[in-house]
């Protein structure tokens, strides 16, 4: 079976492939090809670092795509214990592109909600790739609900290209749906730890994301718009990706700079796959670590900070730098000013 | 100045745009919608509505000000609260070069005007976009400023009215955008704890974190005839599940069908419909003399 | 136009076709008719009195369901001023069956929801007569909400032969919106006046039920379940609706009497429809008059009576009457006891 | 008494139908979903689940609290509340008469059971419904118990778990009955503001005004599989809408699909599914060691 490679790997991959030629030789010849073998696995190691420590945006974009990336499923399993799936909005239907439930993470009783994009093509179409319809997020929302009533922290896992962008999406209300989680996690009254697994996609990844500890994977992207579709409206041509993703700031490394997520969970060389044990022990240990925390701030001061840290999110300035007068005089009604202007 | 004259020098201040809701200009025109003849003076005394077909063109943030506001009541707010650059984010041009350039043009510091005013008499806090503004795309300050109209509005136990027209989040500030709609849907929610009503009035068009965040916590959401209204808009859908969207799936009468909104209402009721709602939504001792157009 | 009669209406309106038959009569006849037609007057006046004083719960069901009864719409139009129609569930839909909205009553602002049946083959069908779907219920309890967080007194409109029994309804959740609005209903912070102006249709009724005061038109009827539905069960005979009526204890005389509703709004001789401003103006009267007292309570003490008043309703005993002792000693394992009972 | 004599009394007791719901008799019988025979002690060794076809029959409501409660942990509550016939209903009989024939097949006083027990060592307040008694419908006296055991459960710091099998509300006492679904609405909407968890387990059949009032309002709420589970019945949709209603579309199955319902859990795992649940919305300190069965 193929597999899957982002563009920029193929090198590695090359290399790999020769690699696991070289060990098929009859053991017979085995000394003479013993130098090669371990001069290129040198070789690959090198190249992999070479390869991953420095990823562009774009790289990552694409490692946070990745099909062999772990998925929210996968962190549920490596993380938390005796999950109890949660079904339906109790309005409308069941949508699996969020999972959601109880589960223990450590000693903690926790609600756990997350967007599952699906491994086979078969899980991939039941869960709608990672892309949640208004039932999704009002599922969400009446699991938020549950917890602030018991007492139970919310812990959520973002993967999605974005909210499900479709007719029936529209109809049944998908804006409100969003809006209305993003005000019931603002005012929720137990700890809430999200963190961004692969991809952040905009509004609908939002939806999971107002808490009071954001997280991501060292490859994982948070933006307000895909790549693609950046380009497509700045250059008309979506295949200038690559720079789009230059120009938004949508790395863990750059979002940590600049304060909007609080930490970022390592990755092995090439992406989380590549030990996934170690990627959940890490993700966990970071969890338990918050919620030990968080869970011994008194919840009238959880939520008072959790409001500062929103109310500082932007950038702006107090002062106008450019003298921008006729609009503003003639809302004033500075009459003749506009007429000596003239 | 007389109001005509204001007319004029808003009229060559707006982008040029072949965008049919852009408000057209000479003295005749052509109506983008129905094509008839329609003279500029008939466009003004209907506050821009097509006399024939009730195409609602575009209103900046100056002209819903006057529409909605009872003359010489308006007091800005945050008026000098600006955009900076902090992704330095470059496209065709930098977006420093993008917000001067808006602020030319449109004679706006930013994509949403915020102050205090009264309608028919009633003090209201008000916040007004202009689509004219980069799009009426929703950055840090337009978050800022309705943060800042909506604690004056606690403080000062006043109504809040905000009036949309927007693309959606600012995309030159990447994910200080996306976190707008975290902030002032916060903010919303404390304003609606203090049971002060907030409607909001959805005019063309209104879509993406705009729409996602404060447009639908209103109590009471308005719209306009005939906007186009959602969260995605209708291009990226289609690439999405290609297919074509039906005719006029996110228009205004069609999010009142799929109960998305409370109502839709034409441009000439708008000012004494806001009054009505807010007539009820206040204690009950204060009811304001009407002032119907 | 055929004029719709019930049965037991059709000797009243063969009179009435006579009388306006001699009254057609040219004038050079008419000193003749006139003693005829006073005569005949006579006797419609006494057949009137005589049909309608003394009604029967199955007479009073299709004075109930007449086609010419007034509607929710005519009282909205008739008791209240500046109605202002607010739509939809924001989630699903706006649903004619149920109109809701702001509106005065009096000097009052209110909110005001009602079920309405519609009057043309157009308007009945887009009401889809008078039987909500889930989404009409959502619709009311947004309003109620509403009415909660901004003070204002609910004045609820009860003709709905009942919640829609339909597929979608019952996908989408018919139960579920009709239990939320008891709930919603049961713990609001404003008076709420419910009045059954025709049919009172089971859950779907219930569902704008709950209330501070409960009146009943005289010739509505409020039932657990309609009496076809209630023959078929009972007699396999749907036609048996008329002695199934008799037994369910539907009408308001009834009603008051068990104390379930709080008050009878008096109906013209053969029904609303003969007098409606007569009507209209003692509805108006009597729920302003029910504001006056009910405003004046402080909302904790309303709320405390309010329950209390559900907590009275039901009859039964303390005591069994029946000794069935084999189940009750099993259950507390009296085992000897058993094994010699048997 | 030995157990399967338990069982043999129970069976002799109960209402002889032909409906497939009701546990078959006999030391042999054949399964009324997939035909397959099955021995009497298999049957029993199951909790009445077919072990073929996974078919599950209806449970008495002492069953089910054999199924649920720890062994002799049950205390019963409100027991001797009975019926009145308020209404003076006859139809083929007199009320009175049908509540008596009632009581007389099943042991019972009333369509529920409610009282006090442990589930794997945790005390809940509990309620059982009993569709052999007057298709388990609910009148004055469901609703009163129902809201007799929420106000113990509030006294005593108590979940609530309230176990479903009903054709509605119960025509004889007329308007009573449909009270009974506010009454009932107006005490779990006091549970729930004291945050005491309630579950609610819906088992086949469960419509009309139960279904309509309390079962749909529990903080979980778990079906048996492939329970009939609706508001309104299936017959009566037919005839309103002249079609055949699609097969099972009122199953717990399809219920979850359309999002009604939290979870579908098969009889031999409700305990500790129901213990589960309990522990996750209890304070935070408090988990039961779990007995598994
Ligand atoms: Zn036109
Ligand atoms: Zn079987």
């Amino acid at each position: 079976m193929k597999k899957y490679v982002a563009e920029f790997e193929r090198p590695i991959i090359e290399l790999e492939t020769q690699l696991e030629e070289l060990k098929k030789t009859p053991s017979a010849h085995k000394a003479d090809i013993a130098r090669e073998i371990t001069y290129l696995e040198k070789q690959i190691a090198k190249l992999k670092v070479k390869t991953y420590t420095n990823l562009t945006p774009w790289q990552k974009v694409q490692l946070a795509r990745h099909p062999e990336r772990p998925h929210f499923s996968d962190y549920l399993k490596g993380i938390f214990s005796e999950f109890t799936e949660i079904h339906g909005d109790r309005l409308h239907g069941d949508d699996k592109a969020i999972i959601s439930g109880f589960a223990f993470l450590g000693s903690y009783k926790v609600i756990v909600v997350g967007t599952e994009k699906g491994k086979t093509t078969k899980e991939k179409v039941a869960h709608n790739f990672g892309m949640p319809h208004p039932e999704g997020y009002r599922k969400a929302a009446r699991l938020f609900e549950l917890a602030g009533r018991f007492n139970l922290p919310v812990i959520n896992f973002i993967d999605t290209p974005g909210a499900y962008p479709g007719i029936e999406a529209e109809e049944r209300g998908q804006a409100s749906a969003i809006s209305n989680n993003l005000k019931i996690l603002s005012d929720l009254d137990v700890p809430i730890l999200s963190t961004v697994i692969g991809e952040g996609g905009s509004g609908g990844a939002l939806a999971l994301g107002v808490a009071d500890r954001i997280f991501m994977m060292e490859n994982a992207y948070y933006s307000v718009i895909a790549p693609e579709g950046c380009a497509t409206i700045l250059w008309g041509d979506a295949k200038k990706a690559e720079k789009a993703a230059a120009e938004l700031s949508l790395t863990a490394d750059k979002l940590v700079k600049l304060k909007l997520i609080d930490g970022i969970i390592s990755e092995p060389l090439g992406g989380a796959q590549h030990n996934k044990e170690e990627v959940f022990a890490d993700l966990k240990s970071t969890l338990l670590k918050t919620l030990d925390d968080l869970t011994k701030i008194n919840v009238d001061e959880l939520k008072k900070r959790r409001y500062q840290r929103l109310m500082a999110a932007g950038v702006f300035s107090e002062k106008d730098n450019l003298d921008v007068t006729r609009g503003i005089k003639i809302l004033r009604g500075d009459a003749d000013e506009n007429r000596s202007a003239n | 100045m007389s109001i005509s004259e204001w007319f004029k020098r808003e009229d060559r201040s707006s982008i040029k745009s072949k965008d049919k809701r852009a408000v057209p200009e000479g003295i005749w025109s052509q109506c983008a919608s129905c094509k008839s003849t329609i003279f500029q003076n008939e466009l003004f005394a209907t506050d821009f509505v097509c006399p024939n077909c009730s195409h609602h063109y575009q209103l900046s943030a100056l002209q819903r000000i006057d529409l909605l506001i009872d003359k010489d009541t308006f007091n800005e707010t945050a008026k000098d609260v600006s955009s900076k650059d902090p992704l330095k984010f470059e496209a065709t041009k930098k977006y420093k070069e993008s917000i001067d350039k808006a602020k030319r043009s449109t004679g706006l510091k930013e994509a949403i005007i915020t102050g205090k005013g009264s309608l028919y008499g009633r003090p209201v806090a008000i916040g007004i976009m202009d689509f004219r503004f980069i799009g009426g795309s929703m950055g840090s300050v337009v978050g800022e400023k309705i943060v800042r109209l909506i604690n004056m509005a606690i403080d000062e136990s006043l109504p809040v009215v905000i009036v949309t027209a927007s693309g959606g989040a600012r995309m030159q500030e990447g994910i200080f955008s996306l976190m707008q709609m975290a902030k002032t849907t916060a903010a919303i929610d404390r304003l609606q704890k203090e049971n002060l009503p907030y409607v909001c009035i959805l005019t063309n068009p209104t879509t993406g974190g705009v729409m996602a965040s404060f447009a639908t916590l209103a109590d009471i959401i308005i719209a306009e005839p005939k906007a186009l209204i959602g969260f995605t808009g209708p291009k990226v859908i289609e690439q999405t599940i290609k297919q074509k969207v039906p005719k006029e799936f996110q228009s205004s009468e069609k999010m009142l069908e799929h109960g998305q909104i409370d109502m839709v209402v034409e441009r000439k009721n708008l000012k004494s419909t806001i009054g009505q709602v807010l007539d009820f939504l206040s204690p009950a001792e204060v009811v304001y003399e009407k002032i119907r157009s």
